[in-house]
């Protein structure tokens, strides 16, 4: 298992922990049982990310996937936060393992789920 | 920084004393002990003192000791060759749900060519019943082989039962001793057994050399085909310098090894009594009493144990997250998964063996650093904020 | 006493540059490369530096070297797994008469296990036609296993031109290389082999660790099951001296490895000619172009082998009747059989094979002591005094 | 193959070697192809073996036994010589490694070929 000093750092060093109190937009995947459970936060003001927070149980890959994407996603616009992959996770932290890929796809999973979230919170308040 | 080693069950390294013997080996015994000349012969001579010592410290004769490449080659024989050997379709092991892989892919291996296996459930100490095995036992029945001491989680099986039981019923008992060597008393006869795997570097010997007693008239198929070394039972050029190492290692043992175990013991007890008083929510795996006595292994609530185990290592300090053959998987290992740790503990498992180089000074930082590795973890983790509310 | 050591080719002693690098790794590489931690990971960078000397050597990718407990190993490693890869009832083998018990005996067993083996026979220097391999080919053919050079003749066989065939037809080639390697030009791509089996104690390092090239792609089941090591291959703790001793023997050849058969040639040359010289009715086994350069295997006619060899052993040098594994048994090895050598000579077979550290010194007293023992052997043998009349 | 240091020394050097030109009695056995040969000459006078020689191709056990038997035989009667097995041979020697056995079993049947020409050429001269 080698990695790479981006995610050793990010991992060592994660930004922007913890849970995120007037947060509009929240996305939590995995479970206890799968070993690994990521959850998002994500301030949104409009259309634009505001601020970011995540909390990971998990790996050095999956806390320092969530932390890096929590960086990248600061100060983007939905739209474009819509299209982050988690190739583009990757790319930031100089790569991964080949068997940790997933956490960064489960990242990806959590983000969509965040702005998911937010779809929904806005239809609710139109209605 | 300090470097401190806790995998010692992973491997350990190898003694002053035998690497010296080692080489002496390496620059003086350099002939094939299949040679017939001088040279040859010199090696044969170190080969057959190594086996001697070997066979002594287990109680069985020196032509029941054979060589082999390490503890994954003597399982792989030990089953496949008493397979083979009882020429039975359907033939019927019976294991347990958590020997090592190399007991374990061999039965599924044997399993696609036609083998029953049953693998036996152990309870929450990792145990497994002897009364289970004699009723897993049928006709068609050919081999229990159930280990002396689990790599994982530190549990000592009651193979002594265990091999009365099989002695009973005149089915072959093979046992996997590769952890047991060292700390847990090895006597064939008192273990009523019929094949043992042992490897070297467990013990403070080199790697890429193991052993297999098999009792005289087993009836065993050989593994590996070749030339007559071996009793004509096991080819390839012996391994001298391997042999050498192995046999000193022994020696050592035979020495020192109650020295050992209480020295293991008491850095070991220390060491969880520093955990548990430092940070809550932590599980003891494996029997409290029936336990190796180098092995600690703990579960620890709400974080992972690779983000443990990473984080530890920045600091110096090298454990296992369960076995070392299983990394690179990130599922729980069989063997946690058989004994039903709950979801938010089992991936926060740490397997802390200590060996006889490890100081109290080791243990006292590794608990200190552990203890801020949690917290810092715990600092982040959704289950662990979950279970505070 | 002189010591002379002229059985190179049953095992050499290891290199001084080999051990040193070997002692590094027994006091600093401790851990097992499997091991997540520091630790591991260094003895892990010591054994994929290993690898890529031996990928780079033999023209083969690091990901297609796998390591074994030797030759012996590799051997039954290639038959067993492709074989059993193959899925197919009768499969079918070639190979040659001469191959070693690694693969007779291997063949053997899988004969009895309903496979069909075709052991091609060889001319009077020990080759095998290549037209002969290609006429054996039939559809259930799925391996063609023929050596690169034979251990007791020393003829180098000629592999290129049997993997191109095997290529031609589909089937998969294996060569034992054990003895080739470091004296032959061994390359995966010219030698269109799909797989290969090497042992280190040939090649001047530690005994007990051996590899084999797996072209990539290449249909191949398990021997050895357990942990996940050898890309999940081949089991077991890796050997980690070995693996670097292996290693650094390589790169001594990658060094220097002209200039080693130039000494092997000039010294092994020379040894026949004093022989030839001194002593009447020697026979030379092997081709006389192709063969080892470090290889000289002769038949003395109307003198047995064993008696030389004591004799021989008396004077302080060490050689070989037929092979060294084949020892302990007395008729004439099956290598010598399947030439067709006469009755008078084949018992008389000796094997002296030189190395790095034979000098002409070793050589001079060993053509002396040859002459005198033979000489003194004839003079009490009745098939002598026959001849003579 | 560990021989012991009587062997070595027959084998070293051997008593009795050669052709017994007025030998009257001659036992030879053994093939090349079989990688031994032995030929044993006795020289009996009145029942009593006078002299023994023997040659022999083969491994030093062969060797040593015959030399040894060669030494044993020498004064024996001939009905003495009948029974001389070849445990006796292998005890003279101080033992012999299990598979050189067969070795002192060659002299055994030497010297029972020995006696038997004799008795042949006994036959003849009566006749
Ligand atoms: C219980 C047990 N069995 C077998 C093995 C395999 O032994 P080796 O590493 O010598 O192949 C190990 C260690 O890896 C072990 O702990
Ligand atoms: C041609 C050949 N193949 C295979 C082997 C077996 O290799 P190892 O001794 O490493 O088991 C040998 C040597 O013994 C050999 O000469």
């Amino acid at each position: 298992m080698e990695y790479t000093n981006k995610v050793l750092d990010h991992f060592r060093n994660p930004r922007n922990v913890g849970e995120l109190e007037d947060a509009n937009a929240v996305g939590k995947v995995g479970s206890p049982s799968c070993g690994d459970k990521m959850e998002m936060y994500l301030k949104i003001e409009e259309g634009i990310i505001k601020e970011a927070k995540f909390m990971t149980f998990g790996c050095a890959a999956a806390i320092s996937s969530s932390s890096v994407a929590t960086e990248l996603l600061k100060g983007m616009r939905v739209e474009e936060a819509l299209q982050l992959t988690n190739q583009r996770v990757v790319e930031e932290l100089g790569g991964l393992p080949e068997a940790k890929i997933h956490c960064s796809v489960m990242v990806e999973e959590a983000v969509q789920a965040a702005l998911e979230d937010y779809e929904q919170r806005k239809k609710q308040e139109i209605i | 920084m300090r470097e401190v080693y806790l995998d010692y069950a992973a491997t350990a390294p190898v003694e002053q004393r035998v690497l010296h013997k080692m080489n002496e080996a390496f620059e003086h015994v350099y002939g094939n002990p299949s040679s017939m000349h001088l040279i040859g012969r010199k090696a044969k001579g170190y080969v057959e003192a190594a086996r001697e010592s070997i066979a002594a410290y287990i109680g069985a004769d020196p032509k029941e000791i054979y060589f082999t490449s390490g503890g994954t080659e003597s399982d792989n024989w030990a089953l496949k060759g008493v397979v083979e050997a009882a020429k039975q379709k359907n033939a019927h092991i019976i294991t347990s749900a958590i020997e090592h892989h190399a007991i374990l892919h061999t039965c599924a291996y044997l399993e696609e060519r036609g083998c029953r296996v049953t693998r036996l459930s152990v309870d929450a100490n990792g145990s497994v019943n002897p009364q289970e095995v004699e009723k897993a036992i049928c006709p068609d029945t050919v081999l229990i082989s159930i280990m002396t001491a689990n790599n994982e989680i530190g549990t000592i099986l009651p193979v002594a039962e265990i091999g009365r039981i099989a002695k009973k019923h005149n089915i072959l008992f093979h046992s996997d001793a590769v952890q047991a060597l060292g700390s847990v008393k090895i006597d064939v006869n008192e273990m009523n057994v019929d094949l043992l795997s042992f490897s070297a570097h467990k013990i403070y010997g080199p790697k890429g050399i193991g052993a297999m007693y098999i009792r005289k008239g087993t009836p065993i198929a050989n593994f590996m085909h070749g030339g007559a070394q071996e009793l004509s039972k096991r080819a390839g050029t012996h391994n001298v310098t391997g042999i050498v190492g192995f046999g000193e290692a022994v020696e050592m043992l035979r020495e020192n090894d109650a020295k050992y175990v209480a020295h293991y013991n008491q850095i070991r007890t220390d060491l969880y009594r520093q955990i548990q008083e430092n940070v809550e929510d932590v599980l003891l795996n494996g029997d409290e009493e029936n336990r190796l006595p180098n092995n600690l292994n703990i579960s620890i609530g709400y974080v992972e144990g690779e983000a443990l185990l990473i984080s530890l290592d920045m600091e110096g300090i090298c454990v296992s997250t369960g076995s070392a053959c299983s990394s690179g998987s990130m599922a729980p290992s069989h063997v946690l998964g058989a004994l039903g740790v709950e979801d938010e503990f089992i991936h926060g498992t740490l397997r802390l063996t200590v060996g006889r180089y490890t100081t109290k000074e080791d243990i006292d930082y590794t608990a200190k650093k552990i203890k801020e590795v949690v917290d810092r973890l715990r600092a982040m983790s959704p289950l662990y904020k979950d279970r505070r509310k």
